[in-house]
């Protein structure tokens, strides 16, 4: 209904392959852009933006990484957790021992360490699929989780065995630790975000992405057309893992700002990003978002959203109606719509282009 | 891959000595020879359950045989994965239609493109300079096979979306777009109506004509199998019974016999 | 803090090689053979947690057989049959009441399945079906903590005639202790085995369940819809994981930390197959003995611990020398 | 620009005008591959030249034939002008004629050369190529499939091009030789010719002469206002008149855009994707298109299916009113407004009409629900009326005054006249030459004052629009001289549901009459809903109710009827309604279910006699085949019934 797609015609192939080929979808990105760069950080309250926007950018990029290898390529992960924690221990690590490198170069650097951690764990996807492959990365899950407590070493030997972020400053602001502000942390979180979708997006939509694509809707067509198999898969869980391992030092120190490993990378944990790509919609970078907002909103409303409207609720039944809820939106979106939030999206789009036709 | 010496036209392409296939106690195929020539149209034919796909799978490497050799330009092969076969110019369609049913046909198609592609990860980060570039060229490449197929009307679509007929003819130009030197159709007209057959039947031809691949396939419709090629090999239970110009092996009575009461 | 010290840094890293190779492989055996008792005792706790795992799996391979869904939510499942009996009985239901009145739930339970989840999911791939058991799962957590609490209960043994207490064997120049609960649970675990066993065989429904394991349609001649049988088979589940839950909850205590341990079920399929019922319980012991022995050997190594890991470990490097599991038949992949 | 263009009285002057004055501005797209290609009024010109050169090269003579044959692409318009730059003169052939066709058309037009788009084409001329000796040489444009022929006497366009280039790069006389050529053009010479398709016998070449065909495309271009910013979308076949004029003429003349679509399956997104503004379209396509728009709609929700509804209703009753600037309430202006944002507009847009200015239709009869849809939804969609001969446009209709049922006055400097016997001739700038080698037929055609004949018979309405009421060879007179249009009487009665088929009688008669066929569906139906009980058709046929509603009818036609000054006295007088259902089996109608009048004339004589006679009953029995082939004999008494004749509504005889 607001498309008005004629007169939009493609002279080149590189404006017909473009990510966003119709002008308003142009402009509605540039809008939300806007407000999440602009319009929030100047009128966000404090609450909204380190309870609702930076929770739901950390597991957005989660998600990313999941969808990618879940999504995109059809491997179960169950390890999301743990190599959330990869990432976050990794750059604990860096940024403990050479303090001075910009703690934005170690969040990114974090990425690659959990990518190897990744393609490690990838390794089985040679033999064995499906629910094999998820119980293979159960493994890493539990695996690493022992890790995480067990070697003092992660972190630094401290006696409460929990991560201590410290400040870190760019051009002297702080942006992590007890004195960066909610704003400049969301600020620095957004930038990387909106970086990783572009980045995974280009990816995405390229030979790469395509090739991933391709192993998912049926690997032995893929690999009679020269797809090697393996590389294609190690690639898929190396590149999830990375965002993965960003997302989870982002999780430390621009959100959490320190605190257990074991509680924040464990197996719910994983289960958690999981639904978030289900209910989000699976292959699709944008029902990454939406999965996230989501699955992150709801225990916030049922947490401060009824006590607010006068409605009463122990945080511990809240937690509980939170897991029953999520569970019956998994249900029900795998029975009405398997490709979930995304796809509803896509069909909603569809219809506005095509009004007031049907289809 | 090994140095790729060119092959003339007429000159033997692959040669299949003495191939035997099993499935734990099933034969599958037993002790098969034949050769397809550079340039000419190969049709394997045979009863249901002769062995055909089979062939086709030993071929491209999917399976490997117990017993017997396979040269191909030249170099004798053992045990190869499939996408070494790719690579080397094997392609090949599928009996039930194997595309990416999540994909619009212009990524099926770009997606045999993917050997060619040499664009580094690094360029793929960003999709611009260099991996666009190559995008674009080998955007290119695909068009004129939607071209070729005319199948422009369903670029965008998502191939799980489209007719039978259709399918087969974007599967078909999957294979296209990775150049093969030799290219395996499995039943190409399998479930098609009359005027679709004759389309893929010209495409077909059009192709050979067209790249000058030499195709290998296997036919039910005997009248498409008679126009289309060149050579006949066929199989029963997965014995070769014959092997000859499609008039040859109508004249051969085993064949007649093997034929008797199969429809087609 | 420099680079010198950092590589040194890792404790664990710092012994030398050969000494790291000796406790690997010369130490624990040794310590086996120098006191057998603790091995025997070892190996029964092994045995005692593998027959639960074999329980769970149990669940799982009635579920996988009969529908082809892996049904994630069988862990849950126990808790939850667990709590539901425990909370009944603390609603002051008898014991024995308590008991049919869960199996009910369970059926309940099964037939809300059945409808809710199953029927508007039936032909999906089975990934989605998968993945529903996972909200499933969710589900289960939630009802059941909004029911009955998030806190631990214990499980009322003594009401249920389930004995307590060790009896204490002096062998191998040692003493081992079996907790009789132990004992009552491997008896129990066997006999309803024999019993499913005898089920599948000789009974029409057995027939059935076995049909569609191999193929719907026959199911379908036998004369039952599958809508009936996957009540069936979820309902047997749901009996399953009661039995389970009471042997585990007398053993520990009936909790939701409970579904993680459940999850140890999964790398005994994996060992087992999902499709065979023996598979299951000779995966459940290896995994349950392999887990125990490696804790109590290995472990103190690298400061103890693996025995959350250690199963998945080796039902990893099992997969790499036999994807289709111990008794799975080979996989001829078709195109 | 309008006087330093009046001396442009070729195309290849335009083509060299816009290249000067436009350089930059698309002359041409073209959907290939997926992108759209784009080539501007000054790559065009050099691409012509040089293929011009190119074509002298294959020794192309002023005055010589090159057949254009294939669908609509950038490469085929081309050759039309590079032939025209030589003063060649371009024969476009339908695509989709068949070989024996298209024999006889490059060999009637003795074509030299001919510019073809593929394989098929080129397999069809060598097909009949033992019929055209004069062929030299066959141009293609996509050389797929084309690899293995002899190349003697064929090559690619490109390389043609190519060759061109070369020539313009080595000989530096090129240049000079090129713009005599265009020079050398009057707008005296042929500038085109094309084939009327031959519903009568063999087609005719018109001959269209290049003056001609630029002075009518100024009058039209500037008419409705286009400019070099409008485009269009080329899916007419090339050997159309209406292509030629109004893509190709139009296009050189106000410089605007052409747009080739990627295939004939695609054109429809193709003119999504490009918007055009310029549109003509015969009325089937529009009649589809609303179809198929009313088919999506049904499986639109209830909602959206009700809104729909309602704004098209909105439409109907104001649209129209609202965009020729009439007098509407305000509160209507505003929902109008509203449903533009909620339905006319996406609608446009999906249908590719939003950008639209200017839309023609043209061919048949349109109905009036059908064309009044479209202009309701603020679609500026007109009727005009033309022939080949006239190189298109006789009449067109303003942006303001327009109605279904007539096709407008006069186009600028054209002149008409109504004949005697209803026929309407012109005069127009564009009006032809001749016949190629068919003076005899070229005669026939032209009165000797030199109106051309346009074989259709019509008047002008009060408002000054001219209305086609049917081929001026079935027009008759009755015995007192006024006109008798037995078509025009029975399309006005067949509107009724009611009535299934007519035939109207009257030539040399005092009077008009008709024998009726009753719809038995639609009647029947009647007859249940009143419960009057009815055997069979012949039963109900002979009902005096049916013969009551059936003579309200034809009331009802008297009446409009009264109110055409032309059509007055042919008021239908009196009627029956015939006992049994006119049968293509019997020989009553043609396969195509068109009336033998003559045929039924003499089958039922007796039946005409009563009519005449003035008796009320008559008896007939008539052989007839049933379904089973069978035959038998069926006899009637048949009522005959007079019907209400209207005095002529008085001063319309003035007009």
């Amino acid at each position: 209904m607001f498309y008005r797609e004629s007169g939009q015609f493609k002279k080149t192939y590189a404006a017909d392959m473009a990510v966003f080929p119709i002008l308003q979808d142009r402009i509605g990105i540039a809008i939300i852009l806007f407000v999440a760069a602009v319009i929030i950080p100047l009128f966000g309250s404090t609450f909204f933006i380190s309870s609702v926007m930076i929770p739901f950018l950390v597991f957005s990029l989660a998600a990313m990484g999941l969808n990618i290898v879940t999504g995109y390529t059809g491997l179960i992960s169950l390890g999301t957790g743990a190599f959330m924690g990869v990432g976050a221990f990794a750059c604990y690590k860096l940024t403990t021992i050479f303090p001075n490198v910009n703690i934005i170069i170690w969040i990114l650097a974090s990425g690659f360490f959990s990518a190897a951690i990744g393609a490690l764990f990838g390794l089985p996807s040679l033999r064995i699929k499906g629910f094999y492959l998820a119980v293979a990365t159960l493994a890493a899950q539990f695996f690493l989780e022992w890790c995480f407590v067990r070697i003092p070493w992660l972190y630094n030997y401290s006696a409460s065995g929990a991560i201590q972020v410290p400040q870190r400053t760019l051009f002297d602001l702080p942006i992590t630790g007890a004195n960066a502000t909610p704003v400049t942390r969301y600020l620095v979180l957004l930038g990387i975000v909106v970086f990783l979708t572009w980045i995974a997006s280009n990816i995405l939509h390229g030979r790469i992405g395509r090739t991933f694509m391709a192993v998912r809707d049926m690997d032995i067509a893929a690999e009679l057309m020269g797809i090697r198999l393996l590389p294609a898969k190690l690639m898929a869980f190396a590149l999830s893992s990375f965002y993965c391992g960003v997302a989870g030092a982002v999780m430390m120190f621009l959100w959490y700002g320190g605190g257990e490993a074991a509680d924040a990378f464990n197996i719910r944990q994983s289960f958690n990003i999981l639904f978030m790509v289900i209910i989000g919609g699976l292959g699709s970078l944008i029902g990454c978002y939406f999965g996230a907002a989501l699955l992150s909103a709801v225990p916030l409303i049922l947490k401060f959203g009824f006590p607010a409207m006068g409605i009463a609720i122990g945080s511990q039944t809240a937690e509980h109606i939170n897991h029953l809820f999520v569970g019956s939106l998994i249900i029900f979106f795998l029975i009405v719509e398997p490709h979930g939030l995304a796809r509803l999206w896509q069909i909603m789009k569809q219809k506005l282009r095509t009004w007031p036709f049907p289809y | 891959m090994k140095p790729q010496q060119q092959i003339e036209t007429g000159a033997t392409l692959l040669n299949v000595e003495n191939v035997s296939l099993r499935f734990g106690g099933v034969k599958a195929i037993t002790d098969v020879s034949f050769d397809i020539r550079k340039g000419e149209v190969r049709a394997i034919i045979g009863p249901n359950g002769a062995g055909k796909t089979s062939m086709l799978n030993v071929i491209n490497g999917f399976y490997h045989p117990q017993d017997g050799r396979i040269t191909y330009r030249g170099a004798t092969r053992s045990k190869m994965r499939p996408h070494v076969a790719a690579s080397q110019g094997i392609a090949r369609t599928f009996q039930n239609v194997a595309l990416f049913k999540g994909m619009t046909t212009l990524d099926n198609i770009m997606v045999g493109r993917t050997l060619k592609m040499r664009k580094s990860f690094f360029w793929q980060l960003f999709r611009h300079g260099p991996a666009m570039a190559e995008e674009i060229e080998h955007r290119k490449f695909v068009e004129e096979i939607i071209d070729f197929l005319e199948i422009e009307h369903i670029r965008k679509v998502p191939v799980g979306k489209l007719p039978y007929g259709l399918q087969k003819r974007v599967e078909l130009g999957r294979a296209l777009a990775m150049e093969p030197e030799l290219l395996l159709l499995d039943e190409p007209m399998a479930g098609m109506n009359l005027e679709e057959k004759e389309d893929m039947c010209r495409f077909i031809l059009d192709t050979k004509e067209q790249y000058g691949t030499t195709i290998a396939l296997i036919e039910h419709d005997m009248g498409v199998v008679m126009d289309l090629s060149d050579r006949v090999v066929v199989l029963e239970y997965g014995i070769k019974i014959a092997d000859g110009t499609p008039d040859e092996v109508k004249a051969n009575q085993k064949v007649i016999d093997a034929y008797l009461g199969v429809a087609h | 803090m420099d680079l010198a010290s950092l590589l040194l840094a890792p404790a664990f890293f710092a012994f030398d090689l050969l000494g790291l190779l000796k406790s690997i492989f010369v130490t624990p055996f040794a310590d086996m053979a120098a006191m057998p008792d603790l091995l025997v005792q070892t190996i029964w706790e092994g045995l005692v947690s593998g027959v639960l795992y074999a329980l769970i799996a149990l669940g799982f391979v009635l579920i996988f057989k009969a529908s082809g869904v892996f049904n994630f939510a069988q862990g849950i499942m126990v808790v939850f049959a667990a709590l539901t009996l425990v909370g009944f009985h603390e609603k002051g239901v008898p014991a024995w009441l308590a008991v049919f009145l869960t199996l009910g739930v369970m059926l309940v339970l099964a037939i809300a399945v059945e409808r809710v989840v199953l029927r508007p999911l039936v032909n999906q791939p089975d990934i989605i079906l998968f993945m529903a058991t996972f909200g499933l799962t969710y589900v289960l957590i939630g009802l059941g903590e909004f029911i009955f609490g998030g806190e631990p209960k214990q499980m009322i043994a003594e009401q249920l005639y389930i004995p307590r207490g060790p009896i204490d064997v002096a062998m191998l120049g040692g003493r081992v202790t079996f907790q009789k609960i132990d004992i009552a649970a491997a008896v129990i675990a066997s006999v309803m085995i024999i019993a499913l066993a005898l089920f599948f065989q000789y009974t029409r429904i057995g027939r059935a369940l076995r049909a569609v394991a191999d193929s719907h349609k026959a199911a379908l001649s036998v004369g039952i819809s599958l809508n009936q049988i996957w009540v069936i088979v979820w309902f047997a589940a749901g009996i399953v994981a009661l039995i389970t839950g009471i042997m585990w909850g007398a053993r520990s205590e009936v909790s939701f930390g409970l579904d993680i341990i459940a999850l140890k079920a999964l790398p005994v399929l994996i060992l087992g197959g999902f499709t065979s019922i023996p598979g299951a319980i000779v995966g459940g012991l290896i995994i349950g003995i392999g887990e125990k022995l490696a804790e109590f050997y290995w472990g103190p190594l690298v400061g103890g611990g693996i025995e959350s890991w250690i199963a998945y470990v080796i039902a990893l490097g099992f997969l790499m020398v036999r994807p289709q599991g111990l008794f799975g038949d080979k996989i001829i992949e078709r195109i | 620009m309008a006087d330093n263009t009046a001396n442009l009285d070729t195309f290849p002057k335009w083509l060299r005008h816009n290249a000067a004055v436009r350089p930059d501005r698309p002359a041409m797209r073209h959907k290939d591959l997926g992108i759209w290609r784009e080539w501007s009024w000054a790559e065009v010109n050099l691409t012509v030249r040089a293929y011009a050169l190119g074509l002298t090269a294959h020794g192309l003579q002023r005055g010589d034939k090159i057949a254009i044959i294939g669908t609509n692409r950038p490469k085929l318009y081309w050759s039309i002008m590079a032939a025209q730059l030589l003063g060649a003169v371009p024969v476009p052939v339908y695509a989709d004629s068949v070989a024996d066709e298209m024999a006889y058309v490059l060999d009637h037009a003795e074509v030299r050369f001919a510019c073809v788009q593929d394989q098929e084409q080129v397999d069809k001329i060598l097909s009949v190529s033992d019929r055209l000796s004069r062929i030299e040489m066959v141009f293609y444009d996509e050389p797929r499939g084309l690899r293995d022929y002899d190349h003697s006497r064929l090559q690619a366009i490109d390389e043609v091009i190519s060759q061109g280039h070369g020539i313009l790069l080595a000989d530096p006389g090129a240049v000079g030789r090129l713009d005599a050529a265009i020079e050398a053009g009057k707008g005296s010479d042929t500038s085109v010719m094309l084939y009327t398709s031959g519903t009568t016998g063999r087609s005719k070449g018109v001959m269209l002469s290049a003056g001609g065909c630029v002075n009518a495309a100024r009058d039209t271009v500037a008419f409705d206002k286009l400019t070099e910013n409008d485009s269009v979308i080329a899916y007419l076949p090339l050997a159309w008149v209406g292509d030629h004029y109004l893509n190709y003429a139009q296009a050189l003349v106000a410089g605007f855009t052409i747009n080739c679509p990627e295939s004939p399956e695609t054109a429809v997104n193709d003119r999504l994707e490009v918007g055009t503004t310029f549109a003509f379209a015969p009325p089937r396509v529009f009649e589809s298109m609303l179809t198929s728009i009313m088919i999506r709609m049904e499986d639109a929700g209830w909602l959206k299916r009700k809104l729909f509804n309602y704004y098209i209703e909105v439409a109907r009753k104001w649209g129209e009113k609202i965009h020729a600037g009439k007098k509407v309430p305000v509160l209507a202006r505003l929902n109008y407004a509203l449903g533009d944002i909620l339905i006319y507009g996406p609608l446009k847009n999906v249908l590719g009409l939003s950008s639209v200015r200017v839309g023609y239709t043209a061919g048949e009869a349109i109905g009036p629900e059908l064309f009044s849809f479209f202009r309701s939804i603020g679609l500026n969609l007109k009727q005009l009326y033309g022939q080949t001969e006239a190189f298109l446009y006789v009449t067109c209709q303003t942006d303001t005054e327009v109605r279904a049922d007539c096709v407008g006055p006069a186009t600028p400097n054209v002149e008409i006249r109504i004949a005697e016997n209803g026929e309407v001739l012109y005069k127009s700038p564009g009006q032809f030459i001749g016949y190629f080698k068919e003076p005899e037929k070229t005669a026939e055609t032209m009165t000797e004052d030199g109106f051309v004949r346009t074989g259709d018979a019509g008047f002008f309405e009060k408002d000054g629009q001219l209305r086609i009421i049917d081929r001026a060879k079935d027009v008759g007179k009755l015995r007192d001289g006024a006109l008798f249009a037995p078509k025009y009487i029975e399309n006005k009665l067949k509107f009724f549901p009611n009535i299934r088929e007519v035939v109207a009688f009257g030539q040399d008669e005092d009077n008009v009459t008709c024998f009726i066929n009753i719809d038995l569906v639609a009647v029947g139906n009647w007859a249940e809903r009143n419960n009057i009980a009815y055997g069979s058709y012949q039963e109900l046929a002979g009902n005096a109710q049916v013969y009551e509603i059936i003579a309200g009818h034809l009331a009802e036609v008297n009446r409009q009827l009264a109110e055409e000054p032309m059509m007055a006295r042919a008021q239908v007088a009196r009627f029956l309604i015939l006992h049994k259902e006119l049968d293509a089996d019997d020989g009553e109608l043609t396969r195509t279910q068109k009336v033998r009048r003559g045929f039924i004339a003499d089958r039922y004589a007796p039946l005409v006699k009563a009519l005449y006679d003035g008796s009320s009953l008559a008896d007939i029995s008539t052989e007839v085949t049933f379904e089973d082939g069978r035959k038998g004999v069926i006899s009637a008494r048949v009522k005959v019934m007079d019907a209400k004749i209207w005095p002529v509504v008085t001063g319309a005889a003035a007009a």
